[in-house]
């Protein structure tokens, strides 16, 4: 009968007007402003640099200007300056640390390669997605103080990546101490073995030097 | 309290004569010679009121129903639950800078949306908004709606050739050609309604469809079997008329030619815009009029409600068709357009044209011969019809697919 | 009364008298249909109601597009600007005018009219029952006229199919 | 399949004009001398149809359509230019925005061509996961163009809205996988980037089940509608000869009846374990366009529920597998897979560098676009706008 | 100068006119539309007699609906005739179409 598919489509589009004000599968307008969007933990918008603790984020950057991001980047819009001198990393270890670290906002399409092939997990993807500038070049051009935000805040975005990330940050320190602490004990045990007269002399510098060669530890990294 | 005793019959309820108790209240002070022109001038200023304010709601209410329909709120910013969006749109088009082409005809460029507004605006001064409540009483008032009908053509024209632009130029013929294939059906398909009720005038009409049979089925013509085909292919023809969904051509964005409105802007274009409501309005009125009883109410419990009253809800239920189809169908094309009125509705009403008289004939059967001639009626609409729609829908249909053998 | 008809006579003849002289064609097609308007108005202001709107419809309706239409189709692009019209043909036009001008004047203004009966009334169904009764055949003859004159005007109007090869 | 030799498909009839700057082709018939004047339009670059920017110059005779000129480039971004410039990890973000509705299906070409150039074995569980991500990618490309469709054809907006409400849910599921709705990035050499979560998994279980109720809704709305077949049965009808010759490939081959699908012909990735079929029409022409995607649709949610309990549990990429300095021996290959716009494949030669010396993307919507003009000849604008609605075309991919 | 005065006066000018339009113009159009323009004169003295004159009258209305009707039919067969003419000569100048060659 010709008007049938004629009738089916207005039946369903009555469906739809109805079901509009019972149904929330049927209105699913979330008007933005009033109503923020929930974001999934997973979401990506521009990246950010890691930093230690939230206090001196400068100090304790996890970035370590190895530059892989940089030269991986495909759009390549990520601009890095080594620093001349070093600075002791979360381990105490002497570092470089970036001293100019610049991300062309505009021209980065938040692909997440960087994150991806960071050695140091330094740079992560930050959820910050409400951006605005009133200058399209400088303005968008973010400086290392602009990317550098705290732990903290990684945790507060990607709560089980943060944690993973920390979990295996702490393991592998706890290695590396672990395996500091058994070359300190074999070089200790070896001049042992070798002269036992000379055990007093090279005991007392190697109590004196251990403490002096080696920094002070850095302050124990921020409690996971 | 007049209203506590039961009103001897429904004419003279107090709500009722309401409008006209408050019109001799307004001209009673006035000498007797000015009397009828000042009641004129009420009845003017009433209609223009209410249907300026339909038109606005209108607007709003198609944008809010057509939200809800596509499970979106549609306009709620501007006042609450959007409610000031006409008022926001109307000082928008105000305020929108008029650019009229240096090439184009100033006058008639001028003169062709207030035309088109006018002329949709004259033929509501024919249709019985209540019992007593018609601005212009005449004889022959529906001839007199569709002769202020048939002369929108002339506006669209005056609008497509004053632009002075080829593409508007065209786009105004393609209007045109739409507008007079489907006059014809919107006449013809009215013309069984008058030969039944036996008089050209809106008023004899719809008195004509009072009554119910055992309080409880109207006498409307659009129950009967000829006047629902009468009424179907009026509302398709008014469709058209009003330049609505699935023939809104002139105004297709998919269209190459972007209709004889490219050269309006700001409050002219606003007008085109009104006068294509109140065109749409007009039509549902003479609709109602002529196929919905007008201002009878549907059944005879339901007496006490106004006679106004009934005519706003059936209007509004018809402009509220007009925006369900609008969100339902795709639009058809130019010759679909055409072939669908000359080869299915004016054959449609043709026949219909016959079934009328039938019905008119064998008024006075009554009891059994009753059934006889519903019958008789109901065949005279469905066999044209299966007939009318193969020949329409030959070589479209639903198809069956197979799939590929791995 | 014969006040109200004078004016409305006026707002008859003056878009009429313009649609002639006025040079631009689509100018003096509507002002033609301005004229048929003035006219229909008239009609209502004697009070042939009926009369009055079935004029409206057909010439503001149906002749006023026919017309229009035609005036478009026939315009080669402003190819041809219209010739003035040449003033001996323009005079010799004007002096037959004139002349029957008088004769229909005179007469009018010399005859005796019969005093005014009153006002008939007809009722529409009088009119529809002169119609069904003694002019029934009349009006099937007019709708055959009808009919034959738009099948003729198709086949005259219809542009050539390549394939129907039509003369040159 | 015997393939028809050229000079009886329509490519034959289609000579230059000699000496036309514009190397207009003559089309099948020429426009009568003499039949009025000839209208000159151009339709775009901003198109009323949301296809992105391109343009049609039409000549018209009246209401037909006499000759009609596809005109793009618009969008060209010199994408292939730029894959020899970067590492091969590097382009992997660039293919998303090829056809920027299904990034997952550029993602997996561009995959298995690398792999087929270095040789790299894909874990089980990453092939089943490119399986749900490449049919929950074709369920939205579909729904996308039936809303597109239906919109050119004049609905005020409706089925658009119906289709976009769906595709917000597929592209809900992507984000929350991939961290981007449109831009994923999720595929590499080897497997997968990430491993979906049991509630990202739970999730994707209720979509695919509430997605047949959203099609019987959407076709009652649609398949059945008088206008709809009027307006879309019997028009650009595209001749199986023709598609096979012009290397059309995807829904429009098929819907032209010949059931050429890559995912049965080439077997790739896991499809050989699960029994889906492949639909075919017998015009060609819109409806059927429209219908065979319709019921693609269909056998795409029969594959996800089979993948999605097929599912089987292990890494998504073995740790060994090298992403960032990949260097494949030299060589060259050629990756394909049948993309929801038909057949996407990736050709890449590699010097043992780190950088492709040639990265070539052949895409579908330009291959099908290159016959727009003998589908719309004879046809109204009208028609036209539809047409190439339902040839299904992506700006991005079609210029690169 | 009774109504019917005024009525006779305006058909007369009517009718003048409409000769005026015949004689004078070169547009084949404007010609067909002189001649509406009569037919419109003529109908006007039936409706003014009928209202107007002595009783009776009736008959005239039903001749002026037809002849509305028979000038509408002319009408549209003049404008198919134009059209006809245009598609040969390519002018609808009264002037130029004065051969009887098909």
């Amino acid at each position: 009968m010709l008007g049938k598919g004629l009738l089916q489509g207005l039946a369903v589009t009555a469906k739809n007007l109805v079901g509009s004000y019972h149904d929330p599968a049927r209105y699913v307008t979330q008007e933005y402003p009033e109503v923020q969007p929930k974001l999934p933990e997973a979401y990506r918008n521009f990246p950010f640099l890691v930093s230690e603790t939230a206090d001196d984020p400068m100090g304790t950057l996890r970035c370590v200007a190895c530059q892989i991001c940089e030269k991986e980047c495909p759009p390549q819009c990520i601009y890095i300056e080594k620093s001349k001198d070093k600075k002791p990393d979360a381990n105490g270890k002497l570092q470089i640390y970036p001293a100019v670290f610049a991300i062309d906002t505009a021209v980065c399409m938040s692909c997440q390669i960087c994150v991806e092939v960071c050695p140091f997990d330094a740079i992560k993807m930050d959820q910050e997605f409400a951006i605005a500038a009133t200058d399209r070049f400088d303005g968008l051009l973010l400086n290392r103080e602009q990317l550098a935000k705290p732990n903290a805040y990684y945790h507060q975005i990607h709560p089980t990546e943060a944690s993973e990330v920390d979990a295996r940050l702490a393991a592998e320190r706890r290695a590396a101490e672990e395996k500091a602490r058994l070359a300190a004990a074999a070089k200790a045990a070896a001049p042992k073995a070798a002269a036992p007269t000379a055990a007093a002399a090279p005991g007392v510098p190697a109590a004196s030097a251990s403490p002096g060669s080696i920094p002070p530890p850095g302050p124990p990294p921020s409690s996971s | 309290m007049i209203l506590a005793a039961a009103p001897a019959s429904p004419a003279d309820a107090w709500l009722e004569r309401a409008p006209v108790l408050l019109r001799d209240a307004l001209t009673g002070w006035l000498p007797d010679a000015l009397r009828p022109w000042v009641a004129a001038l009420l009845s003017i200023a009433t209609i223009l009121g209410v249907f300026g304010l339909l038109f606005a709601y209108m607007t709003l209410a198609e944008r809010k129903i057509l939200g809800r329909i596509q499970n979106r709120p549609g306009p709620n910013r501007t006042g609450p639950f959007g409610l000031l969006q006409p008022f926001a749109d109307a000082i928008k088009a105000l305020t929108k800078e008029d650019i009229v082409p240096r090439a184009a005809d100033q006058v008639l460029h001028f003169l062709a949306p207030v035309v088109l507004v006018a002329l949709s605006l004259i033929g509501l001064a024919v249709i019985p908004f209540g019992r007593n409540l018609v601005a212009v009483e005449m004889e022959a008032s529906v001839l007199y709606f569709f002769a202020a009908g048939a002369a929108t053509e002339l506006a669209i024209f005056m609008a497509g050739w004053a632009s002075r632009n080829k593409y508007s130029l065209l786009a105004a013929m393609r209007a045109l050609a739409q507008l007079i294939s489907y006059e014809v059906p919107l006449l013809l398909s009215v013309v069984p309604v008058i030969v039944v009720a036996g008089s050209l005038s809106t008023t004899d009409i719809v008195a004509a469809q009072g009554g119910w049979a055992a309080g409880l089925w109207p006498h409307w013509h659009a129950l009967t079997p000829w006047g629902f085909s009468a009424f179907a292919v009026f509302m398709v023809a008014a469709l058209a008329e009003s330049n609505r969904s699935p023939f809104d051509l002139p105004e297709a964005e998919s269209e190459l030619i972007a209709g004889h409105l490219t050269e309006y802007s700001g409050f002219k274009y606003a007008l085109f815009f009104m006068a294509e409501y109140l065109g749409m309005a007009a039509l549902s009125a003479m609709a109602v009029t002529l196929f919905l009883g007008g201002w009878q109410a549907p059944l005879a419990v339901l007496e006490f409600i106004p006679s106004y009253a009934w005519f706003g809800v059936k209007l509004l239920l018809l402009l509220l068709g007009f925006i369900w189809i609008r969100a339902t169908f795709p639009r058809l094309r130019i010759d679909q357009l055409t072939r669908l009125s000359w080869k299915f509705l004016v054959p449609l009403a043709l026949v219909n044209l016959i079934n009328g008289g039938v019905w008119a004939a064998t008024a006075d059967w009554t009891g059994a011969a009753a059934v006889v001639r519903w019958f008789i009626s109901a065949l005279g609409v469905v066999v044209p019809f299966i007939f009318l729609a193969r020949s329409l829908s030959a070589g479209y249909g639903p198809r069956t697919y197979r799939y590929a053998s791995p | 009364m014969t006040l109200l008809l004078a004016v409305l006579a006026l707002v008859c003849l003056v878009p009429a008298v313009a649609a002639v002289l006025v040079r631009n064609l689509i100018h003096s097609a509507l002002l033609f249909v301005l004229a048929w308007l003035g006219l229909a108005v008239f009609y209502l202001a004697v009070g042939a109601e009926f009369i009055a709107f079935a004029h409206a419809l057909v010439y503001v309706g149906g002749v006023s597009m026919v017309v229009l239409f035609a005036v478009l189709l026939t315009r080669p692009g402003r190819v041809d600007p219209l010739p003035p019209p040449s003033t001996q043909r323009a005079i010799g036009g004007v002096a037959a005018v004139a002349l029957v001008a008088s004769m229909l004047g005179s007469s009018i203004f010399w005859t005796r009219l019969p005093s005014m009966e009153p006002i008939p009334m007809v009722s529409l169904r009088r009119l529809g029952e002169l119609l069904a009764g003694p002019y029934l055949v009349a009006l099937l003859l007019v709708g055959l006229i009808l009919t034959v004159a738009l099948i003729g005007g198709l086949l005259l109007a219809a542009p050539r199919r390549p394939s129907e090869g039509g003369d040159a | 399949m015997m393939l028809p030799d050229p000079a009886s498909t329509g490519l034959a009839r289609v000579r230059k004009i000699e000496g036309s700057a514009l190397g207009l082709r003559t089309p099948a018939f020429a426009p009568e001398e003499g039949a009025g004047d000839l209208l000159e339009v151009s339709l775009g670059p901003h198109h009323p149809s949301t296809h992105g920017v391109f343009r049609m110059d039409v000549v018209l005779d009246g209401e037909r359509i006499v000759r009609l000129k596809p005109v793009f480039g618009y969008l060209h971004r010199n994408h292939e230019k730029l894959g020899e410039g970067t590492s091969y990890l590097g382009s992997m973000p660039y293919t998303d925005r090829l056809d920027y509705l299904n990034s997952m299906t550029n993602n997996w070409a561009y995959a298995i061509a690398v792999e087929k150039l270095a040789g790299i074995a894909v874990t089980e569980r990453a092939e089943y996961i490119r399986v749900i991500l490449a049919e929950l990618s074709r369920l939205l490309n579909h729904t996308c163009l039936a809303g597109f469709l239906m919109q050119d054809c004049g609905c005020s907006g409706t089925p658009l809205m119906y289709a976009f409400r769906e595709r917000e849910k597929i592209l809900d599921l992507f984000e929350s996988l991939s961290g981007s709705r449109m831009m994923c990035n999720f595929q590499r050499f080897g497997g997968c980037r990430v491993d979906p979560s049991a509630e990202w998994l739970a999730a994707t279980r209720k979509l695919v089940d509430g997605y047949g109720a959203f099609l019987d809704e959407f076709e009652a709305l649609l398949s059945g509608n008088e206008i709809v077949m009027a307006r879309t049965q019997g028009v650009g009808r595209l001749p199986a000869a023709l598609a096979v010759n012009a290397g059309v490939t995807g829904p429009m081959l098929r819907a032209s009846g010949v059931g050429h699908d890559l995912r049965k012909v080439d077997g790739y990735g896991v499809y050989p374990r699960f029994n889906f079929r492949v639909p075919i029409g017998r015009e060609g022409d819109v409806y059927d366009r429209y219908m065979v995607r319709m019921l693609e649709m269909r056998e795409s949610i029969s594959i996800l529920d089979q993948a999605l309990r097929g599912l089987p549990g292990g890494p998504i990429l073995d740790p060994k597998s090298k992403q960032r300095g990949l260097r494949p021996k030299a060589g060259e290959a050629y990756g394909r897979i049948e993309g929801p716009k038909g057949e996407i494949g990736f050709f890449l030669v590699s010097d043992g560098t780190g950088n492709p010396t040639r990265y070539r993307v052949r895409a579908p919507s330009f291959v099908n676009l290159t016959i727009l003009e003998d589908l719309c000849l004879g046809h109204s604008v009208a028609d036209a706008v539809i047409i190439l609605g339902s040839i299904d075309i992506v700006l991005g991919e079609v210029d690169r | 100068m009774s109504p019917l005065h005024v009525c006779l006066a305006l058909s007369a000018a009517l009718f003048c006119t409409g000769l005026v339009a015949v004689l004078v113009r070169g547009n084949a159009i404007l010609v067909l539309l002189g001649v509406e323009l009569m037919l419109n004169a003529a109908n006007l003295n039936f409706i003014a007699f009928w209202r107007f004159g002595p009783g009776g009258g009736e008959v005239g209305l039903v001749f002026v609906l037809f002849s509305i009707a028979v000038a509408a039919a002319e009408a549209a067969v003049g404008m198919a005739l134009v059209i006809a003419v245009h598609r040969h000569l390519r002018t609808i100048r009264v002037a130029a179409a004065n051969r009887l060659k098909g």
